[in-house]
């Protein structure tokens, strides 16, 4: 999508785009670039001794079968929050939107959890489910379901995605709903006279054009299950049980962090880099595609 | 197919006390295979009356009746009817055929009979090589033809239009007036047309029914509509330029008002005497702006060659047989 | 005055014993001030510090846990040994007047003292003295050895208790300072202290014995796993655990939060194994002088850890911590002040390390610990899960930890 | 009448106030444990799920600081939520600005190389500071920013969601506006601030929100950057009175936690309307 | 104020090579203070000939003067125009005021001066009372006067207005326009007028530029056009029903086209037999739908008692004097 209307000048487009361009110059592509160098280089953790090793920071990585399945763990983890966290915030929205008195109550009452950092989420979380004083972990345990996160890979797993999804749920619910108000009421009236229930109608006419919506919230998603969420395991499996729970950037996190392997963590940077740019580059081609109701 | 009937029709918005009423204890009968018109001004209740009969608006008082069926408690599938929407409300998603096929599919028809049904519409409304595209893709009388499509496969009972052809530039509305013509003349369905436009209005009754501010003025052909306005109001909403309501002038008894059409007054060597403000040329015709006494006048003239001066004096008088009476205070005909 | 710079990782009650001893050196002086910032925990501090060395911006001194003692030694001109500081200061330094199973373990092959014992702990057995009584155990008979732990267990679980025994530190505890303990290798070149070409060596037979015990009375509800580092320390704070086994440093804590009586013991041992009990392996943090600072800090240092070495300043820092006194001064003047008297128990870690060490038992320095740790958790996680048993996990760990080991050595050895 | 049916209705207020009891819980548990002491919480097997009677204790401990259960300091969480609200406003304003300009010229003109400086700003989109965190500090002490608001927030900012965001925005903007106004006699700049700035109302309403949100939340970045006390934002401190290795004291932690969440929910309550009409508008 | 001279316009779209010519070599000349409508089918090149006039849009070939100034290299702001548009472009955040002001502001007027023209331009267009409303507080006939009132303010030597009615209902367009009128008559602007609806093109222009295809086909006064169009195209163009054109008939020279206006066709009792399809009643008039052979023949009507029977035939005949021809290759009127 292009303007018709341009404005002409030689000058003024270079000092408009100036700050962002020194921001993103100096504080983006200098530390990829140094974060590629770093990839190639084995080094103490004070960088005392550096040397070069060209790929083997890599195929360390790639002979490491725990680094191999995090991928899987991220997927796992990625198509859990999303997929859990937009249904959620989707049948929420849809209630709703759905009801002529209390929207905004509800509202306002759902938007809580997007006021707490993530890093704050994953303790409140494990504070409701750790024992001993893990509230939740009694109420299951009261109705005989034996919690553990700490050994369960299905119960650390849960929690995580609890604490994740329940963290973004504000903010899905928020987009939901607006793009459900912004469908024009007579398609859902045509819809009825066309004899289609309720349900029908959600599914045939609101949800399919909620699409452009649903796919924004997607990407968002998936890229918060990827990037944000290190600090929610940090906080409440450290990964574990064994590594069932560490995903990619809480690997980078980790050996970057914890365990000061600062070449491992550069390469790791640079794969991660890499997924985010394909990434982006296939969203904005959806994006600019993507259809246009009018 | 169906009669509609009316019976002490009332709506309401918000609650008893504080609500608005909108429609006022309305009775009428649309006959079976009838095409009734509703016409008014904008927020008459229009629309409202409309939707109380698809369904999408609960009935606050009286009964409405499809055929002898009461349908006040039924949802609008359970009614048998269709609508053609002001803005169209095709499903942007959809192609011109599931829009159109959508209602067949909910109520479970096999492929091939909707196929076959939503092709034969199609060629009706030669909307056969646009079956493939989504709405958005269409122009703006393709779309409105769509809307249509989507009502006709359905072979409802009961038709219903709200404004349909609003948003259509002048030259298309003509055109799809007559195809909604041709098509009401085709199927022979019971249709209630909203507009607020009185030439849509005259030229595609059979009857019409002329609301204002939720109240019935006049229900009737167009003809008598247009030639025995039972009403001020009507008189003055039916007619561009409307009727010439002169009060206060020899001639008219005190206590009425005298309506004559412009195109009713003849220019003459006597009758009365009024000063020209303007003159618009429109082509085939000529309206002339005068003014009488306090009175507002218009003429309307196919004379070619008449072109007085601004600020001129003509003599006009009301064509033999062509004046209407009216009430001042009721507003109501005098016969 | 010239500010020092002290970075460290004493959150939460030990900010204020931090805080207090900065203050009161302050106080002791007027030409210089230090200035304690804490940066989170153990890793993030040093991974902070490792960042701010790259840049130049480090502090003077960095408080580094144990398990960061091998890199800290392996980082060229990283760090400036304690003894240098000292001499440079013109401050008398004698080793012998500290805690030898203490200082021998920061002290370099050619005797150079490299970083500043500040607070170590070891590991004990704490138990819950009213869980016992209500077991019909005596609350002043802990037990001593692993068979002696199966039965308390097995009675306080016949008595309902849902979680007779936990630990902290699984690697710690249950692998280091067990391997100590009974004078057995956890690594090969004592225990990595004497160069960089060591390798893991806990899957023996000996801590295949263990594992495997531990397995099964996990198995029979006897044990529970309540998570990695110190997690597990509030299921018996509150009373949910009868015993638990953890560092020293946790007695203050137990002291405050716990609502029940409770004792101190030694860790246990296997009594068929020859040398044991040896000592226990330490714990905590040591305090080390970042390089590259100006020679006035350095004296400003050097007094500060010649403060701190005063006998009744460590006495008050052991007796309000529970971590161990750096000085035998200090451990004489606790003793003498009564204060073991009074607190039973709290002389139960000093006990177990003022031994003779033997190259088993002298301590553990391995390149990338913090990973090695990470592993062994991970591992034995299978285990206690039921995934693994105890061999394959302790091989696959050793396996792992290798990898790690011989990275450190390549990374390290020009 | 459609959709409102009243059965439907009770199902939805059922829907949600299961929806909202089941998100509220943890909030509500967080405030229930903030006006419990210390004690009570480290004793509690499971925590109680009524309020104590320490409300005005536990909270000015937490604000103002104090000695703690303990026997440590409790660093006041006052100071830190200045730090947080500083740095917060200035990403969510700073991003803002420079977001605006170079949407404003990505948009609005047409320059040589226009098309890699469109790629170089927008491949930043989703790549958060986590991930380039080493060598990012590097360059931040390399220029010497550590320590200070410049290096606590700046790298914050460089990234293209919100020019994102404003050039769809700017993308609906009516060309007609542009030509009435050049019209007017109005160059770019005097366009800018008379008539793009006020339309883009609703959409920076929407990023300030985010913005906000995102920059107060921060914990990792700052934990690097900052060395002195007076820099910590809260959630830092917050984390720091976790990662103790004993019991932390939950009902000061819960403290913080509630009061480092007001400042955000005011600003979410504050903006709710243009906030969500924000997004509407210029997402999709 | 200020004459508008277009010599050699071309305006090409894209590139030499791969470009579309919208502007086809046009030269004509706007009289000082003169109202000039331009009028077409959609897509002639209506918009873009005033967008050129505005510097909205660059000349690609030829030159325009106002006045005596070529204006080619001209910014908008510096050619002293003022332009109103179809959806009126209004600052949504301003206050009608503001809206009004804005220009003026620009141009660094003092603030009393401002508030005197623009509450003169208000008091005009009857816009005072909603002077500090937002524009999305006005019904759609205020915002149009609002986007006249702007236009109004700057006093400038040439209004432009691009279809600025379109988006009016059919009462409000009626009205509108005869303000535009009165407006004209004040201020003796030079005014261009864009349209493709034909009532506002013969009702507003002194002159009016018919457009096809980027060519000028015709450029006389409203009377002019309807009464002898210069082509077939200009014939079609004007005039609802438009002209019936006749060919192979008996009576029209092979090689021509007849032309006659659906008023000029008379029913007599001889000339020619007609069969009628469709009857169309418009209150005043009445429209009868024909077949001659294979040509379609509309008639216009004013007679209330003519009702033909659909399929009925009648005899029809040109009125003496009304018929138009063209040639049937060329379509340019032969006199
Ligand atoms: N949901 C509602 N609540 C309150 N009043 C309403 C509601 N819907 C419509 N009205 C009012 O009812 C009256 C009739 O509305 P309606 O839409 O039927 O008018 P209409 O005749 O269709 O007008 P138009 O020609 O503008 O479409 C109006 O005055 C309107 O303001
Ligand atoms: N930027 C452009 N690039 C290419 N072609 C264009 C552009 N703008 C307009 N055109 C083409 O130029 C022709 C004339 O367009 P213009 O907008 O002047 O028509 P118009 O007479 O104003 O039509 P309408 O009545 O629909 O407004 C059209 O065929 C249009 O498609
Ligand atoms: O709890 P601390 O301070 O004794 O530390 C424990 C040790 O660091 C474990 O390795
Ligand atoms: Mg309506
Ligand atoms: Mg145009």
């Amino acid at each position: 999508m292009e303007k018709k209307v341009r404005f002409k000048s030689r000058w003024l487009p270079w000092v408009l785009i100036a700050p962002q361009m020194i921001v993103i110059l100096i504080f983006f592509f200098w530390p990829a670039a140094q974060a590629l160098y770093q990839s190639v280089l084995s080094q103490d953790a004070f960088g005392t001794s550096v040397e070069f090793v060209g790929a083997e920071n890599f195929e360390r990585l790639f002979s490491d079968s725990t680094y191999l399945e995090s991928f899987y763990t991220t997927a796992i983890f990625a198509i859990l929050v999303a997929s859990i966290g937009l249904s959620l915030a989707l049948l929420l929205a849809v209630m709703a939107n759905s009801i002529v008195v209390g929207t905004g109550f509800y509202r306002t009452l759902l938007i809580g959890p997007y006021a707490i950092a993530p890093a704050v989420a994953g303790v409140l979380w494990l504070f409701m489910f750790a024992s001993p004083m893990g509230v939740v972990a009694f109420a299951l345990k009261s109705i005989g379901i034996n919690w553990n996160q700490l050994l369960n890979t299905g119960n650390a797993m849960t929690l995580i995605v609890i604490a994740a999804v329940w963290k973004q749920i504000s903010y899905n619910f928020l987009f939901f709903l607006a793009g459900l108000q912004s469908i024009p009421k007579s398609l859902i009236e045509a819809a009825a006279i066309d004899g289609a229930s309720p349900w029908r109608r959600f599914w045939t006419i609101a949800f399919p054009l909620l699409s452009p919506t649903t796919f924004f919230l997607l990407v968002i998603n998936v890229v918060y299950a990827f990037f944000e969420t290190f600090s929610i395991i940090d906080a409440t499996t450290h990964g574990g049980p064994g590594t069932a729970t560490s995903t990619l950037v809480y690997r980078v996190y980790y050996d970057g962090f914890k365990a000061m392997d600062m070449g491992g963590s550069a390469a790791q940077s640079v794969i991660l880099m890499i997924l985010v740019i394909v990434l982006t580059v296939v969203q904005f081609r959806f994006v600019e595609r993507q259809v246009q109701y009018s | 197919m169906a009669s509609i009937t009316f019976t002490h029709v009332k709506k309401q918005y918000g609650n008893a006390r504080a609500g608005v009423q909108v429609i006022h204890d309305l009775t009428a009968q649309v006959e079976d295979g009838e095409f009734v018109v509703i016409v008014g001004p904008s927020g008459c209740g229009k629309s409202t009356l409309l939707r109380m009969v698809a369904g999408l608006e609960e009935i606050s008082d009286g009964t409405i009746a499809i055929g002898d069926k009461i349908v006040n408690g039924l949802e609008p599938a359970e009614r048998d009817i269709a609508m053609v929407f002001q803005n169209y409300a095709l499903y942007p998603h959809m192609s011109v055929f599931d829009n159109m096929a959508y209602g067949l599919k909910i109520a479970k028809m096999p492929e091939t009979e909707i196929r076959a049904r939503v092709d034969k519409v199609a060629a009706i409304l030669e909307l056969a090589p646009y079956l493939d595209r989504k709405p958005r893709a269409l122009s703006g009388g393709q779309r409105q033809r769509v809307a249509m499509g989507r009502a006709i496969v359905r072979q409802p009972k009961v038709f219903l239009f709200d404004e349909p052809l609003s948003n259509l530039d002048a030259k298309l509305r003509a055109h799809t007036r007559l195809e909604i013509q041709k098509l009401h003349r085709d199927l022979g369905i019971t249709s209630l047309f909203v507009t607020h436009d009185q030439v849509e209005a005259m030229t595609l009754a059979q009857r019409m029914i002329v609301l204002n501010a939720g109240v019935v003025e006049q229900f009737g052909t167009p003809k008598e509509v247009y030639q025995r306005p039972a009403s001020v109001f009507v008189a003055s909403f039916m007619g561009s330029p409307p009727m010439n309501l002169l009060k206060n002038i020899a001639g008219v008894p005190s206590g009425q008002v005298l309506g004559i059409r412009p195109e009713h007054l003849d220019i003459d060597v006597d009758g009365w005497s009024v000063s020209v403000e303007a003159v618009e040329m429109l082509g085939a015709e000529r309206l002339i702006y005068c003014s009488l006494g306090a009175n507002q006048l218009i003429l309307r003239s196919y004379d070619d060659h008449l072109n007085p001066a601004l600020g001129s004096t003509l003599k006009v008088k009301p064509r033999e047989g062509y004046s209407h009476h009216f009430g001042a205070v009721t507003g109501k005909r005098i016969e | 005055a010239t500010e020092i710079i002290w970075w460290h990782a004493m959150s939460g009650a030990l900010e204020g014993w931090v805080n207090d001893l900065a203050k009161n050196f302050n106080e002791s002086q007027t030409e210089y001030k230090v200035v304690p910032v804490l940066k989170g925990s153990y890793d993030e501090a040093m991974t902070a510090a490792a960042a701010a060395f790259r840049a130049g911006n480090q502090p003077d001194i960095l408080q580094v846990f144990e398990v960061g003692t091998a890199t800290m030694m392996a980082s060229k001109n990283t760090i400036m040994p304690v003894t240098e500081v000292m001499k440079k200061a013109g401050i008398t330094f004698k080793p012998t007047d500290y805690v030898p199973a203490v200082i021998g373990y920061y002290t370099a092959p050619n005797g150079e003292v490299l970083s500043f014992p500040f607070n170590s702990s070891t590991t004990v057995l704490y138990y819950n003295k009213d869980a016992f009584k209500a077991s019909g155990l005596d609350p002043e008979k802990p037990p001593v050895t692993w068979a002696d732990m199966e039965n308390v267990m097995t009675k306080l679980k016949a008595s309902g208790s849902t979680c007779p025994y936990t630990t902290s530190w699984m690697s710690w505890v249950q692998l280091e300072s067990f391997s100590a303990w009974h004078d057995t290798e956890f690594a090969t070149l004592g225990n990595g202290m004497k160069g960089l070409n060591t390798r893991l060596a806990f899957n023996a037979p000996l801590q295949q014995r263990h594992i495997g015990n531990l397995e099964k009375w996990s198995k029979e509800g006897l044990f529970k796993y309540n998570g990695r580092a110190s997690a597990a320390t509030n299921s018996f704070v509150s009373g949910d655990c009868a015993m638990i086994t953890g560092s020293s440093a946790t007695y203050a804590d137990v002291k405050r939060s716990g609502k029940f009586a409770f004792g101190i013991s030694t860790l246990p041992y296997y009594q068929d194994v020859k040398g044991a009990p040896q000592n226990t392996v330490i714990g905590g943090a040591s305090l080390w002088t970042m390089a590259g600072k100006p020679a006035d800090h350095y004296k400003g240092v050097a007094q500060f850890f010649a403060y701190l070495s005063k006998p009744e300043v460590a006495a008050a820092s052991h007796q309000r911590t529970g971590y161990l006194p750096v000085t035998i001064a200090a451990y004489e003047l606790t003793d003498k002040s009564g204060f073991y008297k009074e607190n039973p128990g709290t002389d139960v870690a000093v006990t177990q390390m003022i031994r003779k060490t033997t190259d088993k038992s002298r301590g553990i320095r391995l390149g990338n610990f913090v990973q090695i740790r990470t592993i062994i958790d991970e591992e034995l996680e299978q285990v206690w899960s039921g995934k693994k048993s105890s061999k394959e996990a302790l091989d696959t760990a050793v396996k792992r930890g290798n990898e790690q080991l011989e990275r450190f050595e390549k990374a390290n050895s020009k | 009448m459609v959709e409102r049916k009243s059965g439907l209705t009770w199902l939805s207020h059922l829907v949600l106030l299961l929806g909202v009891l089941t998100v509220a819980l943890p909030l509500y548990i967080t405030v229930i444990a903030s006006t419990q002491s210390a004690e009570e919480i480290a004793r509690a097997s499971p925590i109680s799920l009524m309020p104590s009677s320490h409300f005005m204790d536990t909270y000015r401990l937490a604000l103002f600081g104090g000695p703690s259960f303990q026997g440590g300091v409790i660093v006041p969480a006052w100071p830190m939520m200045k730090v947080s609200l500083i740095s917060a406003l200035i990403i969510s304003i700073g991003k803002i600005a420079i977001s605006l300009l170079s949407a404003f010229a990505i948009v609005y003109f047409r320059f040589p190389l226009r098309g890699l400086v469109f790629w170089m700003v927008f491949v930043t989109l989703m790549l958060p500071v986590e991930v380039r965190i080493g060598p990012t500090y590097d360059v931040v002490a390399t220029l010497g920013l550590l320590n200070s608001y410049a290096g606590l927030t700046i790298p914050l900012i460089a990234s293209a969601t919100a020019t994102f965001l404003f050039r769809q925005f700017f993308l609906t903007v009516p060309d007609e506006l542009t030509e009435a106004a050049r019209m007017d006699g109005a160059g770019p700049m005097r366009f800018f601030w008379d008539v793009l700035l006020p339309l883009s109302k609703t959409s920076i309403a929407a990023l300030f929100v985010i913005q906000f949100i995102y920059g107060w939340n921060q914990y990792l970045w700052p934990l690097l950057v900052t060395t002195s006390e007076d820099m910590y934002p809260v959630v830092m401190g917050i984390r720091r009175l976790i990662s103790t290795e004993s019991t932390p004291d939950w009902n000061i932690v819960m403290a913080n936690v509630v009061l480092a969440m007001i400042p955000p929910m005011i600003i979410i309550m504050l903006m709710q309307k243009w906030f969500v009409k924000g997004l509407v508008d210029s997402e999709k």
